[in-house]
């Protein structure tokens, strides 16, 4: 929506670039998301810091090795992997141009990022139940703020891609909601990078300790 | 002229003179009057760059003032008027080059400082121990060689370097000695170590500088420095005299509030290690290097 | 009237002084009477449609201006009144209580709501003109940070009559800021509002990274592009990768007071120092922030009143960008005396003293570009070569803090307090206020009348040194900052005197600078040619004020200085290639009143959350995410403003 | 989004221009990810390394997952004008890594312990 007449100054030879680019405001918006995605991962590291320099205070309760369930950040891990490789598959399709198989595959998409939130909420709740609480320790305190806050940020984007589909089905693959779609990808694939992280600095080097 | 008159008339003058005798007599500019090796290091630190500030600074404005001056669009103005004149390579590498040259030097005496100043001070006599926990508002000095505590003030011998061992069991303070040397924070659950010393026996204005609430303007203390024999009969004089500090007593002095100096011919044993602890200082990993005897 | 209500009223309304019972009769009278105006004069319809739903950068950059120029005067009055209590020892003027909340809140409305607006004014006024576009990249996203922005406000200076002030310090570091020590609301208000406008400021710095970087003028390559758009370039770059931490930071002492979490308490294995570390992470860049649109200013100023090129141009970009680098580099200056070792605090110290020299280089060129000029000491060079001085002593004085162990001294003592007021003040606040005496007639189509201009320059001048000189022989006397008083005998009190004296100099200055303005606003000359300074950058070619598309044809430019060069090729008679193409539909955005909506919600959930109110934060953030989804839902957002109507409006300005 | 003049492309659906997006991208991509997951777990799960060296083998690991996920998933190198957002992503990791080291290397305190 914004000066759309006005030519770049650069060159602008990318015409066999995807629909999603097609529209100056479109190409824009993408480039804005990949800066915003710049201050998430900003946001993220001071918290992985923070994490990293609180996680061995454990205040008598429970460490890292006791509270983590090899088994249940595996499949988490898997899992979610697995939805950045179909939801990279939607893009493809959408590149395509078949709607149908787009539509498909972020519903697979969505499936298996709420399982991973399913998962990881019943982990917490285990967690909560056994009284590892926000409250026992710092590295409690430090855990659920870093693994929840990247949960929250996946439900989000689940949010997100429900209202995605729903314009596809309506709208169909336009400039403006392939646009979308690019987007909410960029940013399922950057939530998987984050989780990759978690699991190498909270998981795996918690298992070491 | 009576004598009367004359007085008046020096009153006067004094007067007058307060705000330039208050730049020039200094003895009130603690940080430019110091009275330990510590602080004299500061010291010169400060002088060094301020006049390798200085050089720069002052020919900078002078400048301003010259062009400002000059060049003013004035009718009849025949100073040279160069509106496209925009690049020079000579100027802009004097431009560059001295500001690194000048940084270059300061950031050398920096570190050889920063490096020197975690060591004791030159020993002229045995290092002791103080104990400093900073409290909601008030300064506990506990002296594990001695075996008493003072509060709000604290003495030490003149001549000899002290290690003050700073913590605090309330929001994070510092600990600031302007004459003796620069301050360092007291934070719960964390042992850090200040060499101080005293060359000459006196009083030292000593406060808190790092904000912890409504009493914090309250939290100042005295240094005394005094000649090692004194200092000795002094804490005999305490040890005899003073009630001791209990636990209970501590208890109380933990509370918020804000007293006059006090003083315990003895404390708890361990009080200090065990404030450290109950605040978090089991997560210091960090081996002591032993620097008491 | 029942206990329980009365119980209720006296701990939910600040109560106790008659400052206070002053202040709230104040502010319920100031809100009767706008209410009436607006109802009275039928303008109810007018501030809805031409300013709350407005996304026109021009307009939300006059709305920030006005928002700036609020929040210097209660910044200023709290500035007043803890000089008043400081001017002699043993004051009684205040209660320490009292005074923390008037330091705490004089820095941080000075540094988050009083320089942050004003330079997101300058980004909002002269970005887009300067470079030739017709708005930002994203203007619906720019109304939400000036509504968020607004809305942080609002709830920051609410906690004056409800609540309670934060206490801790505009760093408020815990544990002091955390629960054992600092139960009341106060806290929660400042952790609420900066995180509110933590958020609105990171989109407008992504905003005009994006703007910048993708919607110059066709032939404006990056090293044609005036120096302002390069300040804020760096600006924003540091707005991005600094905020960040701000929000991590405040969102962990936030979860720490609200979930009983431990990062930051004295017990259970938190670590206080972490959250000075994070803190300091965005404090640093953040005193940068505020200061590279300053020197942007100074650039444009300098150029155009000594009607010469700037000097070394290549040279001012490179050192920009090394101050934006290396600025993140530096954070731990802040706590040297925290004792993390001396390999630590070298280096740290040695980063900061490194920016000296690009800032250095910076100050050089400046002069260079006066050398050899015709100058006009107009207002905003007045205020240009006040900076000069100010900003040499008061960085020198930054490169003396930046000595760690000469800092070992220096700390939190009035030594740093004179620095940051001679850098803040005599960078960011001379900047800011020599970028509205020059953009002021394109804003608003009249210039400010030059002989008040010069009166309040002086007075603010003089008492900015009369008021802070004295307070660097304070620091070396070893009075800390925070010192709510003081006993006689330091030897202190001449000099608090003193500075006090000069505080009041400069609010002279403040009162006469409005009184500059509203005279002007009567009595000004109006701009009627579009190019009062006889300007080099592109946006002197627009009429004053601009319309609200800016450009009727999008230029070509061809240099550096772009317009100064279209008038030398005019004065030289070559023939100028006015743009013969026809006129075409021009595409904006549409108005939108849920930016505005989106943030009262805010509002309401950051005021839920400062009293523990959960239902109601829930509903302000529910509505929150709703204004989401409609937005992702809503396709029909812009429109095309026609020929016919371009014509006309140029017409009226006389232009074809 | 309304529709506009001459540049305007109908959505065509034609895949002539995706020819370097194929489908082998993805799929790479998600094949050498689960690699790379699964070579850390089970290093980690058998301690195969000194402790240093693990952390150090998975963090390394995990660096080239960014990778994977940017070039094979994000199409980072796509973009209309300069690559800008690249640039900024560089500069974006600069600092995190300032960030994270930084901090760990402050907070190793040289405090006295109790
Ligand atoms: C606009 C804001 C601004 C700016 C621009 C600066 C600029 C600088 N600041 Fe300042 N600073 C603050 C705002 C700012 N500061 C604030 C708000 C605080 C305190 C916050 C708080 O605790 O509440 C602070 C605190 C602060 C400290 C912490 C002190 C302490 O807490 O104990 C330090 C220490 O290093 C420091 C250093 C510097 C340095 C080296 C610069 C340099 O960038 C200065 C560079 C400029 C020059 C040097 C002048 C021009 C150069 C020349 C004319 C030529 C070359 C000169 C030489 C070679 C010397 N500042
Ligand atoms: C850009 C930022 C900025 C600006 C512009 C200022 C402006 C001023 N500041 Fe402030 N200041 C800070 C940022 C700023 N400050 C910060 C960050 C702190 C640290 C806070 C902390 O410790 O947490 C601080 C702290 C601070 C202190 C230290 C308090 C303490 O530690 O105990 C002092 C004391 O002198 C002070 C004074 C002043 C003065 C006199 C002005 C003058 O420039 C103000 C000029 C006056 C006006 C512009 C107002 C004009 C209004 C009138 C004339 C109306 C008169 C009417 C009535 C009185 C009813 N400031
Ligand atoms: Cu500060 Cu430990
Ligand atoms: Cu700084």
């Amino acid at each position: 929506m914004s000066v759309l007449e006005q030519r770049l100054p650069a060159v602008d030879t990318h015409d066999d670039l995807p629909l999603e680019y097609a529209h100056e405001d479109d190409a824009l918006r993408i480039f804005g998301f990949w800066v915003f995605l710049v201050t998430d991962m900003l946001l993220f590291s001071c918290v992985f810091a923070t994490y990293v320099i609180l996680y061995r205070h454990t205040n008598m309760g429970p460490t890292p090795t006791q509270l983590f369930d090899v088994r249940g950040f595996t499949a988490e891990t898997l899992i979610l992997l697995t939805s950045s490789f179909t939801s990279g598959i939607g893009t493809y399709e959408m590149r395509r141009g078949h709607r149908g198989a787009l539509i498909g595959w972020l519903m697979v998409t969505w499936i298996l990022g709420a399982c991973f939130i399913g998962l990881e909420v019943s982990e917490f709740v285990a967690d909560v139940a056994s009284g590892a609480t926000m409250s026992r320790s710092a590295f409690l305190s430090a855990f659920f703020t870093l693994v929840g806050m990247h949960g929250c940020h996946v439900s989000f984007g689940l949010l997100w891609m429900l209202c995605l589909m729903i314009q596809l089905g309506v709208k169909g693959i336009t400039h403006v909601t392939a646009r979308k779609v690019f987007i909410v990808g960029l940013y399922w694939h950057f939530l998987d990078v984050v989780w990759v992280f978690i699991f190498t600095v909270v998981y795996l080097i918690g298992e070491l300790s | 002229m009576s004598e009367m008159g004359l007085r008046r008339l020096r009153r006067l003058g004094v007067l007058a003179a307060v705000p330039l005798l208050c730049t020039g007599c200094g003895e009130r500019y603690f940080i430019l009057n110091p009275a330990g090796p510590v602080a004299n290091v500061e010291k010169n630190l400060i002088v060094l760059t301020f006049v390798l500030t200085g050089i720069v600074v002052i020919p900078v404005i002078a400048l301003m003032a010259f062009i400002v001056t000059r060049y003013r669009d004035k009718p009849g103005n025949t100073a040279p008027y160069e509106p496209e004149w925009s690049e020079s390579k000579t100027l802009e590498i004097i431009w560059w080059g001295i500001p690194i040259l000048i940084i270059a030097i300061l950031g050398t005496f920096t570190v050889r400082d920063t490096f020197r100043l975690v060591r004791p001070p030159v020993a002229s006599g045995p290092p002791m121990t103080i104990q400093v926990t900073s409290l909601d508002w008030k300064w506990l000095f506990q002296y594990p060689g001695q075996n008493i505590a003072t509060v709000n003030y604290v003495r030490i011998p003149a001549g000899r370097p002290v290690e003050f061992v700073l913590t605090s069991h309330a929001p994070m303070n510092s600990f600031w000695v302007p004459q003796l040397g620069g301050q360092e924070y007291t934070m719960p659950g964390m042992a850090m170590r200040l060499w101080l010393q005293a060359d000459r026996p006196g009083t030292y204005f000593g406060s808190g500088a790092n904000f912890t609430g409504r009493g914090f303007a309250h939290m100042r203390f005295n240094v005394i420095a005094m000649p090692s024999a004194d200092f000795d009969r002094w804490t005999q004089q305490v040890k005899r005299t003073a009630p001791p500090l209990t636990t209970a007593g501590y208890k109380a002095l933990e509370q918020q509030s804000v007293v006059g100096q006090l003083q315990y011919s003895s404390f708890p044993k361990g009080l200090f290690e065990q404030t450290i602890r109950t605040d978090g200082g089991m997560y210091m990993k960090q081996k002591m290097e032993t620097a008491t005897d | 009237m029942p206990a329980s209500v009365t119980n209720f009223a006296t701990h939910f309304f600040v109560t106790g002084e008659p400052m206070i019972y002053g202040a709230d009769v104040a502010i319920v009278l100031v809100s009767l009477a706008i209410l009436f105006v607006l109802t009275y004069f039928k303008k109810w319809k007018w501030l809805w449609k031409e300013w709350l739903t407005t996304v026109d950068h021009k307009k939300i950059g006059i709305m920030y201006l006005i928002a700036a120029l609020l929040m210097m005067f209660r910044g200023g009055v709290d500035a007043l009144l803890m000089r008043t209590q400081l001017m002699l020892p043993n004051g009684r003027f205040l209660q320490a209580q009292h005074y923390n909340e008037i330091f705490t809140t004089h820095g941080t409305l000075m540094i988050l709501f009083m320089a942050m607006p004003f330079i997101f004014a300058m980004f909002n006024i002269v970005v887009p003109l300067q470079i030739g576009a017709r708005d930002v990249a994203f203007p619906y996203l720019n109304a939400i940070s000036f509504w968020l922005f607004f809305v942080a406000a609002m709830l920051l200076n609410l906690s004056f009559v409800i609540g309670g002030s934060p206490d801790a310090g505009w760093v408020s570091y815990p544990p002091l800021a955390d629960l054992p020590f600092d139960r009341g609301p106060g806290e929660n208000f400042y952790l609420l509002s900066l995180q509110i406008t933590g958020i609105g400021s990171m989109a407008t710095g992504l905003n005009f990274f994006v703007t910048i970087m993708r919607m110059r003028a066709p032939g404006m390559t990056l090293m044609r592009m005036p120096l302002f758009c390069w300040a804020v370039l760096s600006a924003s770059v540091l707005i991005i990768v600094a905020f960040p931490a701000l929000t991590a930071a405040l969102a962990l002492l936030l979860i720490d007071r609200v979930a009983g979490a431990h990062f930051f308490t004295m017990l259970a294995g938190g670590n206080p120092m972490m959250y000075v570390n994070l803190f300091w992470v965005w404090g640093h860049p953040e005193v940068y922030i505020v200061v590279l649109p300053a020197f942007g200013v100074f650039s444009e100023v300098v150029a155009t009143f000594a009607k010469k090129r700037v000097f070394g141009y290549a040279s001012m970009v490179a050192s920009m960008m090394v101050i934006t680098v290396i600025s993140y580099l530096v954070w731990l200056h802040h706590f040297f005396t925290m004792g993390a070792g001396p390999g630590v605090n070298s280096f740290f110290a040695l980063a900061s003293m490194i920016i000296a020299i690009p800032t250095g280089v910076k100050v050089f060129n400046w002069l260079m570009t006066l050398f050899r000029g015709r100058i006009r000491l107009t207002p905003p060079l007045l205020w240009t070569l006040g900076f000069v001085p100010n900003f040499a002593i008061g960085g020198a004085t930054g490169v003396m803090l930046a000595v760690a162990p000469a800092d070992y001294q220096y700390h939190n003592s009035y030594f740093l307090i004179a620095h940051f007021h001679q850098v803040l003040i005599g960078g960011t606040v001379y900047g800011m206020i020599a970028g509205m005496y020059y953009w002021w007639p394109k804003v608003f189509g009249f210039l400010l009348g030059e002989r008040l201009a010069r009166h309040a320059f002086w007075w603010f001048n003089i008492g900015f040194y009369v008021c802070f000189l004295p307070q660097y022989f304070l620091g070396y006397m070893g009075m800390t900052r925070r010192i709510y008083t003081y006993p006689p005998g330091m030897g202190w009190t001449t000099w608090n005197f003193i500075s006090t004296l000069g505080a009041y100099m400069m609010g002279i200055g403040f009162i006469l600078i409005a009184a500059n303005i509203v005279q002007s606003a009567l009595h000004g000359v109006r701009d009627t040619t579009g190019d009062p300074w006889d300007g080099r950058t592109l946006e002197w070619s627009l009429p004053s004020p601009a319309p609200h598309y800016n450009f009727a044809r999008i230029p070509t430019v061809h240099s550096r200085d772009a317009w100064w060069e279209m008038k030398e090729a005019r004065r030289r008679g070559e023939p100028v290639q006015e743009s013969t193409e026809p006129l075409r539909p021009i595409h904006m955005p549409k108005s939108s009143g849920r930016p505005f909506i989106l943030s009262v919600l805010f509002f309401v959930f950051g005021f839920g959350m400062t009293f523990n109110w959960y239902v109601m934060a829930i509903i302000g953030l529910l509505g929150v995410g709703i204004c989401l989804v409609l937005r992702s839902f809503e396709f029909d957002t812009d429109f095309y403003i026609p020929v016919h109507e371009i014509e006309e409006t140029e017409a009226a300005y006389g232009r074809s | 989004m309304s529709t506009h003049q001459e540049r305007l492309q109908q959505p065509s659906g034609e895949p002539s221009h995706h020819r370097q997006h194929g489908i082998t991208l993805p799929v790479i991509g998600f094949v050498l990810s689960i690699i790379l997951t699964l070579i850390a777990l089970w290093a980690v799960m058998n301690r195969v390394l000194g402790a240093g060296s693990l952390i150090a083998l998975i963090l390394i690991l995990g660096a080239i997952q960014i990778f994977i996920q940017l070039f094979f998933f994000m199409h980072v190198t796509e973009s209309k004008g300069p690559n800008w957002h690249a640039w900024m992503l560089a500069l974006g990791l600069v600092f995190v890594i300032a960030i994270v080291a930084g901090s760990i290397w402050i907070m190793a305190f040289g405090a006295l312990s109790y």
